[in-house]
């Protein structure tokens, strides 16, 4: 077997996780590379969503009953779980989502709604770049249709990089928030956050960065960020599915408005009036996803005890072997950096001229699990002209084996449509 | 294997050489995209009063719906709007069959080549790859008929 | 043991249920009745989430491989057991979102960015009740904030039910939507539809049915309602948290705009423009509830295999019984409908001037969960002129033994106060 | 019985004779809310230069919060601001402990009657119900002192 340094303890680790042992078409057990678009769950999240259901569930913060108080206190300590992984100033930037489109919708509508010196109208400007998930696209392009503000984004050079060549046209005294991707769910580009952040700060504009594609991958510092606002979502990172976070500075969440109305984001409720609850609650109408906050409490947890810096190693060794492999496949061209330098453990590419979902099919034939298509960022597709990629995605519990079969099977595809 | 009933040999020949591909005059076009997969189809169809003289495309997407694509120009080119509106029907129901409906010889008269795609019913995700082309001419020809039933497709 | 006629097999259904073995405070078992907060559930609905996140978990609706077309049609496959579950005509009406607050919103948000003839602007008008929780209640004070819309409300009579005696000005010409509850959460009223429907109709208004109290007691039949949109949430009918449902008139999801946006919701995206899917998914944005819609899926198959008929005779009788017995309590007056009649098995009281924080508390102390306080639906206190009320809620699960608890424990109460 | 620990004799007491029920001339007057509950204090206080000469308040709420504010105006009234926000500082601290300090004799002798409330900190859900007239009278007197204070109650 192929022996990498920095690699974790990948046997012991696959052990967690039930679904890895699934078999597919026949005896084929998985290979799970679709690590990008969703992560599997390891025992322990399971075992937390079970013994909250069958120990603990009641509805949170309204109740004096001691099944109320269990549940409000894991609720709530998952709050507190979350904000020591992402080192949050306070538990109370935290806010749960349903996932990370939530997240960011909540914020393009707070500031749609905001008094000065939010506000985002139509003599202001909105900043995004070419490689975002659609869900840190379309928000903007409604925020901007519906007020009126102009929307800008930064292009992408040929390498799958940002071109911030015309930072300062891009980001002007104009505008009110920027907002990009920490990693490219794509091309698993890693962006320069400071030269954005700085040049944000510069002329007074606010910044969210999306870091669905980091928070499972590598240490995350809000603090170290220097974002106003941090987006991300728990299915990628262990979580369960239908939990998601909003990190936010507190001046912001107390001046900013609320997004969705009704129970729990209250203080006082009149027919012709209410008054709204402190962050986080505010942005929390109606019962909360209370078993999949504490599940992600649980993957916190999980990812915290193996150390999120031994799992950026562990994912960095696998990238640039699986790089270096693809590389020698014919007619093979990555879409994206093609070094393992800045980049996360999602890489993208064609092959030929076959069609990505024929290589997803003839791959999925032999149990290997990738993602094709556009994968929600189909800007980038029409930036390199091309209709689709095939992506393979690596995470914590990807073995070298894994990238070997993966570059058996696209042998295999080759010869199929050859 | 089992990806064979779905890449048979007559798709991957519609796939590598396409009938009728490229685009030419029409008396309506149309552009549809596959939303799951970026897939796209831009087709026009031109007409001799009931008879369907011509189905002209262009676009990109996988092997099924190029070979599909290819199959339907084939198939419809040729016949009368009634006819070709019943072989769309059975290609749908056959689609929609979830590899359910096993083609019988009646199947078989009505879809020629077309039958070759049975397989790819099993694969949900694929359904649309294979009924790309299919609802673009259904969406044209409506369009031709100015009629109502546009919106169905 | 209290045998009343209509009840279900208690025991039975317990044994589905593991939280009803709960012992709390040193040796009591515990006696629920907060489920109109939320309720239990059964272990049907956890092996389905299990067997979910073990077998099948990936992401849906982008895949070719083998897990991402088994988790899609088990996603697919829960909006067909609900379509079914409330006689929806189509499938492609029934929208999943976190929970009905967000169902009500997304109505709410829909129709304040609507074009002609739906918008909501300062010419309209917006009618729901002062009986409303506050999640149909919140969303329309900002949208009336925010568009200038004039929010209006049917009162209360002192027996807790609607006053439709002036429905020709609350409901006029100028009204584009009329949203109310089903079922009072707070006194259990059951409102009669059909009278505001007709109204509705006669001025043009949409409907919106808050159903979130009804859908896990009786049977639903969107059609029979003639409502325009129908809400509730999966956590209060045996499902997990984290899903809830909206429920719309096919036409209607055709004409309105989306709300939030990104991956899922589109049908293409370039940096320019986007268009839309078709509903249900051009309102789905990002990664949904996955698991939690399978596991609302379970739960509709639960309560379906039992009988919602059977359902509601079981409360019914359970709830006839503990008004009779409730009412036999010195001191006590019942806050809503003081029959079983037009009403469903959410019981509100206020015991002399024993504070229903303190009758709550003492009760958790025998181990009897019941809620106390203004349970997000602050009006109904403001007009009955008290701080609070403690609520008993029952489900297919409550037998007459817990009711004969809760008396006992309200002895208990009022002697430890005495 | 573990409910003994927090309905106190003394608490009970409190509750059902309150000290200096009802609402006074004032230097200030707040509103506030429990939003969990609905629980609803209005408090004012009155200062002649250093020395907190009354605290007066009306309201409704459960025992916990109503003997609170009874022992609350026994407590601070006739003190000196400094000397009041020690206590409160300290009672806040007690009611934030979730049942884990165990009052001594230097914190009985700061709160007197009100280290009585030491059992209601393991109830996460009643501690805003004890500390509602704290926070109020806190915010009260930052609004004498029309300080920036006011805002962190
Ligand atoms: C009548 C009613 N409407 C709406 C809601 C809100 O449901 P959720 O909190 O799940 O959003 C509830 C319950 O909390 C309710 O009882
Ligand atoms: C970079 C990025 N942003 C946002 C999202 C949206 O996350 P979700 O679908 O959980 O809302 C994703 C994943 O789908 C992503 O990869």
């Amino acid at each position: 077997m192929t022996q990498l340094p920095g690699l974790l303890d990948i046997e012991a680790i696959r052990k967690d996780f039930p679904l890895l042992d699934r078999v597919v078409h026949d005896g084929k057990k998985i290979v799970y590379l679709d690590n990008a678009a969703t992560s599997q769950k390891p025992r322990q999240v399971l075992d937390a969503l079970n013994e909250y259901y069958e120990q603990h569930n009641a509805n949170v913060h309204r109740g004096v009953h001691v099944l109320a108080e269990e549940a409000t206190a894991l609720y709530e300590g998952a709050r507190d779980k979350v904000a020591a992984f992402i080192n949050a100033p306070s538990r109370n930037e935290v806010i749960f989502t349903k996932n990370a489109s939530e997240s960011l919708n909540l914020v393009a509508n707070m500031l749609g709604w905001a008094d000065e010196p939010y506000r985002v109208d139509r003599d202001t400007e909105i900043a995004i770049t070419e490689m975002e998930h659609h869900s840190n696209i379309v928000p903007w392009q409604l925020l901007s249709q519906r007020t009126g503000a102009k929307l800008k984004w930064f292009g992408l050079t040929d390498d799958g990089r940002l071109d911030l060549s015309n930072i300062e046209e891009v980001i002007t005294e104009q505008t009110k928030i920027v907002s990009f991707t920490l990693v490219s769910n794509i091309m698993g580009t890693v962006n320069p956050v400071d030269a954005i952040v700085r040049r944000a700060q510069e002329v007074g504009a606010l910044v969210l960065i999306d870091a669905s594609q980091a928070a499972p991958h590598m240490p995350l510092d809000v603090q170290a960020l220097g974002a106003d606002f941090v987006a991300f979502t728990g299915h990628k990172m262990c979580g369960p599915t239908g939990i998601g976070v909003l990190w936010g500075r507190q001046e912001l969440l107390e001046d900013l408005p609320p997004f969705l109305g009704g129970g729990e984001m209250i203080e006082t409720v009149s027919m012709h009036s209410s008054t709204y609850a402190p962050a986080p609650h505010k942005f929390e109408a109606g019962t909360p996803p209370i078993a999949q906050a504490v599940g992600l409490g649980a993957a916190v947890d999980y990812l915290t005890a193996i150390g999120m810096d031994k799992i950026a190693a562990h994912e960095h060794a696998i990238t640039e072997y699986a790089v270096k492999r693809l590389l020698e496949v014919p007619d093979l061209r990555i879409i994206g950096p093609t070094t393992a330098e800045d980049r996360g453990a999602a890489i993208s590419f064609v092959l030929g001229d076959i069609h990505p979902h024929d290589v997803g099919q003839v791959l999925d034939e032999q149990g290997i699990a990738v993602r094709v298509g556009h994968h929600c960022a189909r800007p980038v597709c029409l930036r390199y002209g091309i209709p689709a990629t095939t992506r393979a995605s690596f995470y914590l519990y990807s073995s070298p084996a894994e990238v070997d079969a993966l570059i058996d099977g696209l042998e295999h595809v080759r010869n199929f449509f050859g | 294997m089992k990806l064979d009933s779905m890449y048979q040999e007559l798709i991957l020949d519609h796939y590598k050489h396409p009938h009728g591909r490229g685009l030419r005059e029409g008396d309506a076009e149309v552009h549809h995209v596959n939303p799951t997969c970026g897939d796209e189809i831009t087709l026009r169809v031109k007409y001799d009063g009931e008879t369907l003289t011509d189905v002209s495309y262009e676009g990109q997407g996988c092997s099924i719906s190029q070979a599909s694509a290819s199959v339907l120009n084939e198939l419809l080119v040729g016949k009368e709007l009634s006819e070709a509106r019943k072989i769309q029907g059975v290609f749908l129901e056959l689609m929609q069959s979830k590899g359910k409906v096993e083609p019988d010889e009646e199947m078989e008269e009505v879809l020629e080549d077309a039958v070759a795609f049975a397989g790819v019913s099993k694969y949900p995700a694929r359904v649309k790859c294979a009924l790309l082309s299919w609802m673009a001419w259904k969406d044209a020809t409506a369009q031709v008929l100015g009629d109502a039933e546009r919106k169905t497709a």
